[in-house]
C-alpha cells in the first residue's frame, strides 16, 4: 500500500538578487494524496510545478510549512519516495548499462542476495518491456526507451510514493500513450501513491483519480477535481467518454483563465 | 574542455551570498600559505634544512623587489615574453587556419593531417637538439619551438570544433547563396570560436612551459637561461625571485585571456 | 571525432603525404643538397633505429624514461582528481586550497626544474617530482569543472535513492565527470612527457632525454635522430594507448 | 578574436619595448659563444679595455650554461667563434664537422693554480682509483673532458674505471650530492669545488689536470672551416684582441679588477671569486698536448682513430 504525501500550507520564496522580498513560487499550498491514490498536478507552464514535487521528493525544503510523509514531516529524500524525471536522458547512468542502472538503487543490499535482485531487475525491465535491452547502454536506445529504464530503475527501488515530473513530454506522442498504459498497468498493479506534475490536461484526466489545478503566480491552488472514470482506463474508450470530454473542456478553460458556467455541475 | 581554465571561471554564477561565505572560507587558505612561508621562514633562518639553495623568504621577497628598481629578471621576462607571444602569434595563427581548412576539405584532410598527426606527439624539448644545428640558438630556434607547441592543441581544438558545427548552420548560409569563402569566415569560424578559444588557453600555457624549456636547453637570454645561470652562480634567491615573477606572469595572462573571452565571445558555454 | 576516421579509412592515401615528406628527405640527402652528417638521410636513421632495437640497447632507456613518467603522471592522476573532487564538493576544502592551487598552478613547471634539483637534488625523486607537478593541475582544473559542471538532475536523481555522499561521489560524480578527467588527463599526458625529457637533457642519468642531448653534444647526430624516432614512437604509442583507454572507459562519449 | 591578439600583443609589445634598448654601430659584429665561467676571462678583459674596438669589432657573447649549445650553434650559424672544450672539438671533427681552433682557452699548467680536483668526504677513506672501484664518481657531463681525465686517473691510480659508476651531475649540486652520500667522489670545477672546500666534511684528493698531463689544453676558441676562409681577416682580427687580453690578464691577475671583470659576466659574488686563484692564460695552443689528448681519447674508445691535428688546429693558434 502506497504512503500518504501531503503539502501542508507549504510556501516557497526564492532568494533573488538585489530584492528584499524574493520571488515568491507558491503561496500557502495544502493538498494531500491519499494512500495509493493517482493525483495529477496541472498548472501553466512556469508556475513550478516541478519545484513542488521537488519538495516532495525532499530535493528542496519550503520557506514555509512542511511535507508529510504519512503524517510525519520529511526534510531529505525519505526512502520509498522515487521521482521520475522529466529530463530522462540526464536522469540515467551513461556509463552503466540498461540492467545496472536498474540495480542501482538496490546496491546497498548485502552481496549475497545480488543475484535474486538482479533477476528482480530482468524482470522489472521486462514488465516494461525491455527484455532483451539489459545490456544495452541508454545512449542506444531511443528516447521512449529510456524512459522506460527510468521506469524500471523506479519500480526496483520499491516505491510508496512515485512522483512523476512530466515523465512523458519529452517523447512523441504515440509513444507517449504506450508509456501512459504502461505507468497506469504498474500502478494497478502495485498500488503505489502516484503525484504527476503536468501541462497535459488529457493525460492528467487519463491517468489521474484526482486533477488539482494550479492558478498563476503567485501559483496557488485554484480547483481540485474528482475524475471518477471507470478503471481500467483505456486509450481510446476512456478518451471518447462523455465525462473525459467534459473535463478536459472545463480543465482547459480553466488554464487559459476563461470562465466556463456549467463547471459546478460535474 | 577548456581544461586551462580557472577554478573561480567555473563558479561565476554563484550568488553574492555564497560568494561572501566563500572569501569567508578562503582565509583559511591565506593562513595556510602564510604558515607554509613562516615554515620556510623559519627552517631556513634555524638551520633545520642546511643547504646553500634554502634561502629564507624574506630574502627571496627582497630580491624580487631589488629587481623592481632594474635587474635582470625583468628584462629576461621581457625577452621570453616576446618569443612567447611571437611564437603564440605564428603558432595560433597556422592552428586555426589548418584547423578550419583540415576541418571542411576532405583533400587536405587526407594530405595532411597523417603527416601533423605524425609530428604531434614529439615531445618539444627533443626537437630542440637537431633544430640547434640548422636554426642555431637565436630567436629562429626558440620562436620555432614555441610554434610548434602552441601550434597543436589549437589545431586540434579547432579541427574538433569545426567538425562539431551543424550542418544546418551552413546550410542556412547556403540558402542565402553565400560564397565559400564568406560561408568559412563568417559563419564556420565565429561558430567554432569557442572551440578555438580553449584550444588557445591550453596553447597559452603550454607556450610558457615551452619557451622556458627553450631557453634552459640553448640557452642566451630569456628567464629560462636565467634560472640556469643563477643556479650556476649560487644565488639560489635570485632564482626563486625568478620563478615568482614567472607565476605573476603565467597568473595575469590567464585572467587576461578569460576577461578577453568573456568581451569577445558572450556565447562560449552557451550552445 | 568522425572526420579522423574517415583518414584512417582510406589509410593508404593517409600514407602518401608522409611518404612524400620521406622521399623528399631522402633524395635531399642523396644528391647532397643538404649536409649528410647534419641531416642523415631517413633511410640511414631507420637503419640506426633497427640496429638500436635488434641489439636491445633501446630498451633500458625507453624503459628508464617510461618508468620516471608512469609514476609521475599516476601520481599527478590520483592526486589531481583526488583534490579536484574535494575542491569540487566540499565548500571547505575549495576556501583552503584555492589560494595555494592559484599560486602553483601559473608557474611554467618548466622553470620549476632547476629549482627542485636544488631542492631534491638530482635523482628519480626529482625527475618525477616535476612530471607529478606538470601533470596534477590540469587534471585537477578538468575535475574539478566537471564534478561543478554536472547536471542536478543526476545528482537530485542519486538523492531520491538514499545514495550516501560517499557512495554518490564513487558512483556518479567521479563515471559522469570521466570524460571532463580523462580531458585533463590527455593535456597532463603531453606536459608529462615535455617535462619528462627536459628533466632529463638538464640533469639525466639516463633516458631518452638524455640520450638525444648526449648523442648531440657527441657529435652522433644520426643515432641522435633516431633517438627522437624512437621519442616519436613513444608519444605517439602513450597516445593511441589514452585513445584506447578512454574509448573503453567512456563508450558514451559525445552520445550524450 | 582578432581583438584578443590585438590587444594582447598591444600590452606584450609595450612591454618589450620599454625594456629593450637599440643599439647600432658601424663595428664589425663577431658572436661569440661562451660559458660563464673563469677561463673566458681574457676575452671580457679584451672587451673592456677596447682591444677589439680598436680593430673594428664588436663582441657579442652569449653565454650558454654547461656550453651544450656551442658547437651545434656554431654549426647551426648563430655564432662565429665558440669557447669550446678540447674533447668536443675533436668529437665534432671526428663526425665529419668543419671546426678549427684559432685560440687557446685555457690550460691547467700549474698546480697551485689548479682548482679541479677530485672531492670526497673526508671520512670516507677513498685516496685513489683503486679505491673508488664499486662506488661512484660525478662528473658534468658524460664523454667530455672532465670525465675522459677522471677515467685517466682512476686508472693511473690503479683502478679500472669500468668498475666506477659515473653519475652526470651539474656542478652546482655537488655538494649536496657528495654529503648526502649519493656519490662517492666528484671531479668538480671552480668556484664550486673552492666554495665545497672551505666548509669541514670534504676533503680533495686528487688534481687529475695536473697529476695526469701536467699543462693540458682544456679549452679552445673554435670557427668553422667556412668562416676561416670567407672572413679571414675577421677571425685573424678576433684572435688578436684576445690575445692582447690575456696579455693584459697574465699582468694583471691578481688584482681586484680582474674580480670585478669576472664578477660581471658570471653574476657570482666577488667575495667567491676572491678565494678562486686564477691561472695563467695561455697565448698559444700546445699541439702535443692536445695529441696526449686525442690518445687518451682513443683508449677510452672516445674516437676511433686518430685524427690530423693539423687540419683542426689553424696555424694561427699555435
Amino acid at each position: 500500500m502506497g504512503e500518504r504525501l501531503g503539502f501542508d500550507h507549504v510556501t516557497k520564496i526564492f532568494e533573488t538578487p538585489g530584492s528584499d522580498t524574493g520571488f515568491v513560487a507558491f503561496d500557502d499550498i495544502t493538498l494531500e494524496a491519499a494512500s495509493s491514490e493517482f493525483l495529477a498536478i496541472v498548472g501553466p507552464s512556469g508556475c513550478g510545478k516541478s519545484t513542488l514535487l521537488k519538495m516532495a521528493a525532499g530535493l528542496m525544503p519550503p520557506t514555509k510549512g512542511k511535507i508529510l510523509l504519512d503524517g510525519k514531516p520529511i526534510f531529505d529524500p525519505p526512502p520509498g519516495v522515487v521521482y521520475l524525471f522529466q529530463q530522462y536522458a540526464k536522469s540515467l547512468f551513461a556509463w552503466r548499462t540498461v540492467i545496472d542502472n536498474v540495480m542501482f538503487p538496490l546496491e546497498g543490499a548485502p552481496r549475497h542476495q545480488r543475484g535474486d535482485l538482479r533477476e528482480m531487475c530482468r524482470d522489472y525491465l521486462k514488465q516494461v518491456g525491455l527484455d532483451g535491452f539489459e545490456d544495452s547502454y541508454p545512449w542506444q536506445l531511443s528516447g521512449g526507451m529510456q524512459q522506460r529504464v527510468a521506469i524500471a530503475r523506479a519500480l526496483a527501488a520499491d516505491p510508496q510514493v512515485l512522483l512523476l515530473d512530466e515523465p512523458f513530454s519529452a517523447v512523441d506522442a504515440l509513444t507517449r500513450m504506450e508509456l501512459q498504459t504502461l505507468v497506469l498497468q504498474l500502478w494497478e498493479r502495485r498500488k503505489f501513491t502516484a503525484i504527476l506534475v503536468t501541462h497535459d490536461v488529457e493525460e492528467a484526466i487519463f491517468l489521474a483519480d484526482r486533477v488539482a489545478v494550479l492558478g498563476a503566480k503567485p501559483t496557488a491552488l485554484k480547483e481540485i477535481i474528482e475524475v471518477g472514470l471507470p478503471r481500467p482506463r483505456d486509450q481510446l474508450t476512456t478518451r471518447e467518454d462523455p465525462r473525459f470530454l467534459k473535463l478536459r473542456h472545463h480543465l482547459t478553460s480553466l488554464l487559459l483563465a476563461r470562465n466556463s458556467g456549467h463547471v459546478a455541475a460535474v | 574542455m577548456s581544461v586551462a581554465g580557472t577554478l573561480e571561471g567555473t563558479s561565476r554564477k554563484r550568488t553574492a551570498g555564497s560568494n561572501r561565505r566563500r572569501l569567508g572560507k578562503r582565509v583559511y587558505g591565506v593562513v595556510l600559505i602564510a604558515a607554509i612561508l613562516l615554515f620556510w621562514e623559519v627552517s631556513s633562518r634555524l638551520g633545520w634544512i642546511v643547504s646553500a639553495y634554502w634561502p629564507p623568504v624574506s630574502q627571496i621577497f627582497q630580491a624580487a623587489i631589488v629587481q623592481l628598481a632594474g635587474g635582470d629578471i625583468l628584462v629576461s621576462l621581457a625577452a621570453t615574453l616576446r618569443r612567447a607571444a611571437i611564437g603564440f602569434a605564428v603558432g595560433s595563427t597556422l592552428g586555426v587556419a589548418l584547423g578550419i581548412l583540415l576541418g571542411r576539405s576532405k583533400v587536405l584532410r587526407i594530405a595532411l593531417l597523417p603527416l601533423i598527426e605524425i609530428v604531434r606527439p614529439i615531445p618539444t624539448p627533443a626537437v630542440i637538439p637537431p633544430l640547434i644545428m640548422f636554426l642555431g640558438v637565436d630567436d629562429a630556434l626558440k620562436i620555432f619551438a614555441i610554434s610548434l607547441a602552441t601550434f597543436f592543441p589549437v589545431f586540434t581544438n579547432t579541427f574538433a570544433g569545426v567538425a562539431t558545427v551543424d550542418d544546418t548552420l551552413i546550410q542556412t548560409a547556403r540558402t542565402f547563396r553565400t560564397s565559400w569563402a564568406r560561408t568559412l569566415l563568417r559563419v564556420i569560424l565565429p561558430a567554432t570560436l569557442p572551440a578555438i578559444a580553449a584550444g588557445l588557453r591550453t596553447a597559452t600555457s603550454l607556450t610558457l612551459v615551452v619557451a622556458v624549456v627553450s631557453e634552459m636547453i640553448a640557452g642566451s637570454s630569456g628567464i629560462g637561461y636565467y634560472l640556469v645561470e643563477m643556479q650556476y652562480a649560487l644565488r639560489p634567491d635570485l632564482m626563486y625571485a625568478a620563478v615568482m615573477y614567472l607565476a605573476i606572469t603565467g597568473y595575469t595572462i590567464n585572467r587576461l585571456f578569460l576577461v578577453l573571452e568573456a568581451r569577445l565571445i558572450p556565447w562560449m558555454g552557451k550552445t | 571525432m568522425s572526420q579522423r576516421s574517415d583518414v584512417y579509412r582510406t589509410s593508404l592515401l593517409g600514407l602518401l603525404s608522409p611518404a612524400i615528406v620521406l622521399s623528399i628527405w631522402e633524395t635531399a640527402g642523396l644528391l647532397g643538397w643538404v649536409n649528410p652528417i647534419l641531416l642523415p638521410r631517413p633511410s640511414q636513421i631507420v637503419w640506426t633505429l633497427v640496429e638500436l632495437v635488434a641489439n636491445g640497447a633501446v630498451f633500458p632507456p625507453l624503459l628508464y624514461t617510461v618508468a620516471l613518467f608512469v609514476v609521475g603522471y599516476v601520481i599527478a592522476s590520483i592526486l589531481g582528481v583526488t583534490i579536484g573532487v574535494a575542491m569540487a564538493t566540499s565548500e571547505t576544502l575549495y576556501g583552503v586550497l584555492e589560494p595555494l592551487v592559484e599560486i602553483l598552478r601559473p608557474i611554467p613547471k618548466s622553470a620549476l626544474v632547476p629549482v627542485l634539483f636544488l631542492f631534491l637534488g638530482i635523482g628519480k625523486a626529482t625527475m618525477i617530482t616535476v612530471v607529478a607537478l606538470a601533470a596534477v593541475f590540469p587534471v585537477l582544473i578538468s575535475t574539478f569543472q566537471g564534478v561543478r559542471g554536472l547536471d542536478p538532475v543526476l545528482l537530485d536523481t542519486a538523492r531520491t535513492f538514499q545514495t550516501s555522499r560517499m557512495r554518490t561521489i564513487v558512483s556518479i560524480v567521479l563515471p559522469a565527470s570521466l570524460p571532463m578527467i580523462l580531458a585533463g588527463m590527455r593535456v597532463a599526458l603531453g606536459l608529462g612527457l615535455v617535462l619528462v625529457i627536459l628533466a632529463e637533457m638538464l640533469a639525466g642519468e639516463d633516458g631518452v632525454g638524455f640520450r638525444i642531448l648526449d648523442l648531440q653534444r657527441a657529435f652522433q647526430i644520426r643515432d641522435m635522430f633516431a633517438w627522437i624516432f624512437v621519442l616519436v614512437a613513444l608519444g605517439g604509442g602513450l597516445m593511441m594507448l589514452f585513445d584506447l583507454v578512454e574509448r573503453r572507459l567512456v563508450p558514451w562519449r559525445g552520445k550524450t | 578574436m582578432r581583438k584578443v591578439f590585438l590587444i594582447g600583443f598591444a600590452v606584450m609589445g609595450l612591454f618589450v619595448l620599454a625594456i629593450q634598448r637599440a643599439t647600432a654601430s658601424d663595428l664589425e659584429k663577431v658572436r661569440v659563444s661562451i660559458i660563464p665561467i673563469n677561463d673566458v676571462a681574457p676575452l671580457f678583459v679584451a672587451m673592456q679595455n677596447g682591444y677589439f674596438r680598436e680593430l673594428g669589432l664588436e663582441i657579442d657573447t652569449t653565454p650558454s650554461a654547461g656550453g651544450a649549445a656551442g658547437i651545434p650553434g656554431l654549426i647551426g650559424g648563430s655564432f662565429d667563434v665558440v669557447y669550446g672544450n678540447v674533447v668536443s672539438v675533436l668529437l665534432a671533427s671526428q663526425q665529419g664537422l668543419d671546426v678549427k681552433v684559432i685560440a687557446p682557452g685555457t690550460k691547467v699548467d700549474q698546480r697551485e693554480t689548479d682548482t679541479t680536483p677530485i672531492l670526497v668526504r673526508s671520512d670516507s677513506g677513498i685516496k685513489s682509483g683503486k679505491d673508488l672501484e664499486g662506488k661512484s664518481i660525478s662528473v658534468n657531463t658524460r664523454n667530455n673532458v672532465i670525465w675522459l681525465y677522471a677515467r685517466a686517473w682512476i686508472k693511473a691510480t690503479g683502478g679500472d674505471p669500468d668498475k666506477v659508476t659515473f653519475k652526470e651531475i651539474p656542478f652546482p649540486q655537488v655538494e649536496d650530492a657528495l654529503r648526502q652520500q649519493r656519490v662517492d667522489a666528484s671531479f668538480l670545477v671552480a668556484p664550486f669545488s673552492v666554495i665545497s672546500r672551505q666548509k669541514p666534511g670534504l676533503t680533495a684528493i686528487a688534481n687529475p689536470y695536473s697529476d695526469i698531463q701536467p699543462g693540458v689544453d682544456v679549452g679552445q676558441y673554435i670557427t668553422t672551416g667556412k668562416l676561416l676562409s670567407t672572413k679571414p681577416e675577421t677571425i685573424k682580427k678576433f684572435a688578436a684582441g684576445l690575445r692582447k687580453g690575456a696579455e693584459w690578464f697574465n699582468a694583471n691577475r691578481t688584482s681586484d679588477a680582474i674580480l670585478a671583470v669576472i664578477s660581471g659576466y658570471t653574476k657570482t659574488d666577488a667575495s667567491i671569486l676572491k678565494s678562486v686563484a686564477l691561472g695563467a692564460a695561455p697565448l698559444r695552443s700546445d699541439l702535443t698536448q692536445v695529441k696526449k689528448t686525442m690518445d687518451l681519447m682513443i683508449e677510452n674508445k672516445l674516437l676511433t682513430g686518430p685524427i690530423d691535428l693539423a687540419k683542426i688546429i689553424d696555424p694561427m693558434a699555435l
